[in-house]
């Protein structure tokens, strides 16, 4: 049994971190929640001569090739500190989209550009309120020509390109690549509870889009996308997670109040223990994500699932206790938790709530059970 | 058993209904800190006699009772007429003067106050000393006639506008914690004084720190004796108002409405079993407040004073605030972080109020000293290990964070 | 506003504290745990003396017609000392299903002996799993002759009669009267979770039955003698919880660990702070019960399943935190907090379990939402 | 990343597989406390070097790694030949002698413990001394080259047919607490000593009360020096084997099994939205302590040693028992109390369950100590304030329940 990252991604998770340290502080992303840079452009340049952005891009396509754990031990650390870049959106879900179902020349296009940082994508899948579901697309392709809704689109503000997702006029969905300069395309900043993503609605006036490959299974191409987006995303939760069980950790070492340190208080104590306990359930159910995702194992949709969900679960619940360990401190602007309570909710939302991925896994264990 | 008003009570709320309606309509608002109006509303409960039911008539008081209180507040509650701008100095600060004050002093603040004309703040918390009140560090220090004020103080509501405020500060490093600490009320438009806003998690700001630089305050403005500021302390904690149950934001009537309002796979989501079980949670303990309250309300009508059993209703609503707001984004699913008014279902209430829970649950007491009360006042289990309460204040640890 | 337990009601609730403490020690059910007795006949003999068995039966009747509150106050009382009698089933379930649906001549019969002791009567719903519906109903009434097969019936082995939900030929839900002496019942005892309840299992072979008076409304009528006795069981749990909790508080005053009191520790502090809001809003969520049982209000239904469904809670909470505070010894069969675990959970579950009051209280938010 | 054995353990895996395979059927049993056959089988295991794997060569032991050792116990597993009796023997007190007692008494006691022919039990716990062990107070005495023992041990399992017991005792009350102990070895057959079994909860007796009455015990069965024991103790308690995450009873599996079995609303029970939702987060909880275990399993697989990280999994497998055969009865609906094997679901496996539940959440550690520990030893947090660190033992409050 080897239930433990390889050795090479742990030297890339290494690095990243220590690189993310010096690159990186929580000044980078203060200075996005005030409106003074949209995202860290010096360190998506950093990340793309670092080979993080190619991580996921085939050698061919002008990328790394570094397989499906170094993309997680990456999110990892880029959701430790909050790095304001577009990587859940461009890295993960817009290059997977690509890489599964480009053409040879949109992704000879596009990879390329994508691994040396030159272009950023994003993945327009919601439209309003509702999980991801078929029914709730009303975005529709006829003629080449895209009509629609689309909000909230995170990292919509800094991305060059947007996979959509939308119907034809058959009524089957399938996966679309809009340059965002095309005319006819309304961008309009939304007012996120996490203002560091970028979020903006998106509307589109008889767009001219292309077909993203012509080799879309339906829904099944899209929820695939979904699956191994929540791999990754599990992996960006724990590393907020841990974060805030560090934050929380240290301030109640720090912090005393009568006459002793509050993290000798049993409340305290129990609270971290719980904390402790819920990051280290997702960190393995992570592993187990990850496991699956470098496999392409038969049982992804079921990691995948499992991995977000305990991980929503173990970022929310450390985010929200890392206010209330910090007290008064902890409601300040001025204190970094809030951000961690924003993201951690925010990342929750992105591919679908906790209902969704209750229903994704419990359909693949009735399955088992019944198959 | 029944939930009607007593014939006292009845023909109290009948003349309060009348006042309101009479007058309520023109005040209205929906910004509850506001001093747009307040003032002037203020003077019109005053001159009426509503604006301290409680308080005896020679200070100005209506000299009524508990219960008329509650009565009054039930019924302004519909005219959304809870100005919380003098709720400090007239719930906090004024029954601190009436215990310790002379009656010259009485005569010149108490009717002010009362009218809405001059504001007042409490100035007690500091960056070091949260639950922990008693560890204060701010220094006065006695010269001739005059004290005088150096540190910091902070989430003082309303000290930006405050014309006066109560302070707690260290007079004796040398004492043990809670025996070096003096009280004093002063002008909040001394020299030395500066007030910060600070920005909540919310983005608004509705707390100050207040850094005090050398500020002057005359002796005989101090209330207690030199080194009593603890006893004269307590005075004003007891008279925080009974906690109220509803922290503010969605409760269950609005979840339930989102969902009714959304689906769940082509079905209303309320009809989602998750969902119900949420729901049926949520319905138990509003319902549970809000009798609890009756029982409270019951107490105080047979005479009883209010303890520290109103603390649950406080704990219980704050966590239900969190718990209601959170599930609330979840239902609106890849929506729910949309915080725009327009685009957000019931106008980003749920994202409001997921914001604002965590100050709901460090606000006026976290939820840990909540416990801490219940099980000590309440239940009457012991206190925990003081290591705090025999030393001199200035050998306390601080930890590496000082 | 008066929200408050009547006086008459308190002085009869302080009279039954009292003589329960003396008459009623937990000895009492100790022997029936040991099996040397089933229940305790001489309090039960007390209970008729002073008037309790007939609290909720008119004077008319051979009652006292006490009303509802204090049928709620005494439940409350012996649940919170556990007695060993069969009150919520023969003075709750049976004699409601009797005044509510029986002949005169039934009433007449029955229910002065049940005022004065004499005779014990229980309520036969389930069969086996699943929560109360009419689907579930097997029993069969054909010709004045009852076939079928009804368990668990709590207190089957002390009751003299026994009210019967069964369907007739014509599948209609109904309420019948059946003599335990009757032939053609095989009564065998069950092992319970709670061995105090009594619990047997009834089987019905041809066993002549009359029909409970002839205007029952099928299935409406069962409802509405579970939601009265839910009400009433509100009560009983809430007691079982303040005991609990007031058990928990003694013990963590008096057991010292680590040279303190074990309730001078946070862990211990916080645990028992969440009972006591359990029980407390339990018991508000109660006397709103209480009052619409009291008005027979159309919000009894409502109301009902609040109050059961948060003394459910609170019972099993305390019962739990009950046992967790004695630590070692909270589980031993010595000390006396496992028979309130059995009891917490077997109230829980004796006129339906928690999903299924779920969705009777959700049904009536329903309506009025939609009505 | 990968489930599979390396080449190593693979080959070991095969060996222990085909000695299973051989032997493993004639001992199965669904008692794990049965002596029965168990004394047989531990001979076999012994001779063929698997009764204790970690152990050195020169003390009978296999030389081998924590790897093997969890390999041999997950094969094992599978033929439910999981013997607790020998546990306590092997597990704790024998490591106990390898690091305290005399080359000659571990020629004398090792082997026979090994190949089960002596039982050994551990007389630790006390009435008053649970969670705080330091708080023992069965007295010790020397006289002359003996130790007169007096008090009374509980929680003992096995104390009524052990041979041989290890003891904790206090022989200085006026020493502090921690420094007043010495720790023993000696025969259970001794006289003065009398055993009781203790009624569970459950009906059952798996544990024993221990009366001590003028027990006398030579000088040379103490382990460590005089006032040494609490450093002895902790080498045996440094020993508990690595806790388990499954805590026993139904776990996901059967709960799903359950909801599949069962009908709500003329529909199969895990179709409803309430149950779906609760599925979820036990199988959610059920694979992350899978993979934590795997997590473990792959650092001793490295050479690591098992740290306190552990005390989770034991942690959340008594809760997650605990909420699962609740919730397995309230499925079950009105039936739910029924505990008869042949007409209660799964043999009455929820019910059995919900009994034990309790017993799991407070032996070996109760719930609020395994948050300590994790607060403490891994998060690193501070103690909580001692007050019963310096002082004599005989001036500790003891509260009026003494």
């Amino acid at each position: 049994m080897n239930f433990d990252i390889s050795e090479d991604a742990k030297a890339v998770a290494n690095t990243a971190r220590d690189f993310l340290r010096e690159h990186s502080p929580m000044t980078a992303i203060r200075r996005v929640f005030d409106e003074e840079i949209q995202y860290d452009a010096e360190l998506w340049k950093s990340m793309a001569e670092l080979g993080w952005l190619g991580a996921g891009i085939p050698e061919k396509f002008g990328g790394f090739e570094l397989g499906g754990e170094v993309l997680c031990v990456l999110a990892e650390e880029i959701g430790r500190v909050l790095a304001p870049v577009p990587f859940s959106t461009s890295v993960s879900l817009a290059t997977s989209a690509i890489c599964a179902h480009g053409s040879d020349a949109q992704k000879c296009d596009l990879l390329p550009k994508m691994a040396a940082g030159e272009i950023i994508g994003t993945f327009a899948l919601a439209e309003g309120v509702g999980d991801p579901s078929p029914a709730r697309i009303e975005a529709v392709v006829e003629n080449g020509r895209l009509n629609g809704n689309k909000y909230p689109v995170a990292d919509g503000s800094v991305a060059d390109f947007v996979v959509i997702v939308a119907h034809d006029s058959a009524g089957d969905i399938g996966l679309y690549f809009c340059d965002l300069s095309a005319s006819g395309i309304t961008s309009t900043p939304i007012e996120s509870v996490d203002p560091s993503r970028n979020t903006v609605s998106l509307s589109f006036e008889n767009v001219e889009v292309e077909p993203l490959g012509d080799a879309w299974q339906g829904w099944q191409s899209v929820q695939n996308i979904l699956d191994q987006a929540a791999v990754i995303l599990a992996f960006e939760q724990t590393g907020g997670a841990q974060a805030c069980l560090e934050m929380a950790r240290d301030y109640a070492i720090e912090r005393y109040a009568f006459g002793r340190p509050i993290g000798s208080f049993q409340a305290v104590k129990h609270k971290l223990a719980n904390v402790y306990i819920a990051t280290e359930l997702a960190r393995s159910n992570a592993y187990y994500g990850a496991w699956a995702l470098g496999e392409n194992s038969a049982e992804l949709a079921q990691a995948a699932a499992t991995a977000h969900l305990s991980a929503c679960n173990a970022f929310q619940l450390a985010a929200r206790e890392n206010i209330q360990t910090h007290g008064g401190m902890g409601i300040t602007w001025e204190a970094d938790c809030h951000m961690y309570f924003r993201r951690a909710k925010s990342l929750g939302l992105e591919i679908g709530g906790s209902l969704f991925w209750q229903e994704r896994l419990m359909s693949q264990l009735e399955q088992q059970a019944t198959g | 058993m029944d939930f009607n008003d007593t014939p006292e009570e009845a023909e109290f709320r009948t003349e309060v209904r009348a006042f309101l309606q009479q007058h309520g309509d023109k005040y209205r608002t929906r910004d509850s800190f506001s001093r747009k109006n307040a003032k002037e509303w203020q003077a019109i409960k005053a001159d009426a006699g509503y604006a301290a039911i409680t308080w005896p008539t020679r200070l100005g008081g209506r000299g009524g009772t508990e219960i008329q209180q509650v009565i009054y507040d039930e019924e302004e509650r519909h005219y959304e007429l809870v100005y919380n701008v003098f709720r400090v100095g007239l719930g906090m600060c004024m029954p601190t003067l009436f215990a310790y004050a002379t009656e010259e002093q009485l005569e010149r603040y108490v009717e002010p106050a009362l009218r809405g004309e001059e504001l007042w703040c409490q100035l007690f918390s500091e960056p070091a000393a949260g639950s922990d009140l008693a560890g204060i560090r701010t220094k006065a220090e006695q010269d001739g006639d005059e004290w005088v004020i150096n540190g910091q103080k902070i989430w003082t509501s309303f000290a930006d506008t405050a014309d006066f405020g109560i302070l707690l500060a260290r007079s004796d490093f040398d004492a043990p914690k809670h025996k070096g600490l003096t009280f004093f009320f002063l002008d909040m438009k001394s020299p030395g004084i500066e007030c910060r806003p600070i920005k909540q998690i919310t983005g608004d700001s509705h707390f100050c720190e207040v850094f005090f630089d050398d500020v002057r305050i005359p002796d005989n403005q101090r209330l207690g004796k030199i080194g009593g500021g603890w006893k004269v302390a307590l005075t004003t904690l007891m008279n925080e108002r009974m906690a109220v149950g509803h922290a503010g934001g969605p409760d269950f009537e609005e979840i339930f409405a989102l969902a009714q309002s959304l689906e769940i796979d082509g079905q209303p989501a309320f009809k989602n079993g998750a969902v119900r079980e949420k729901l049926v949670d949520w319905f138990i303990t509003c319902q549970g407040v809000k009798y609890t309250n009756f029982r409270l309300i019951t107490a105080l009508s047979q005479g009883q004073q209010p303890g520290p059993e109103a603390s649950i209703m406080k704990l219980v609503g704050a966590e239900k605030q969190q718990e209601i707001a959170s599930y609330g984004m979840d239902l609106i699913g890849m929506g729910g972080n949309v915080m725009d008014k327009e685009l957000s279902p019931m106008a980003a209430a749920f994202q409001d109020s997921f914001l604002f829970a965590p100050v709901s649950q460090v606000a006026g007491g976290t939820n840990e000293i909540m416990r801490n009360i219940i099980a000590e006042r309440v239940l009457g289990l012991p206190a925990d290990i003081r290591i705090d309460k025999d030393v001199p204040f200035r050998d306390l640890p601080t930890g590496p964070g000082k």
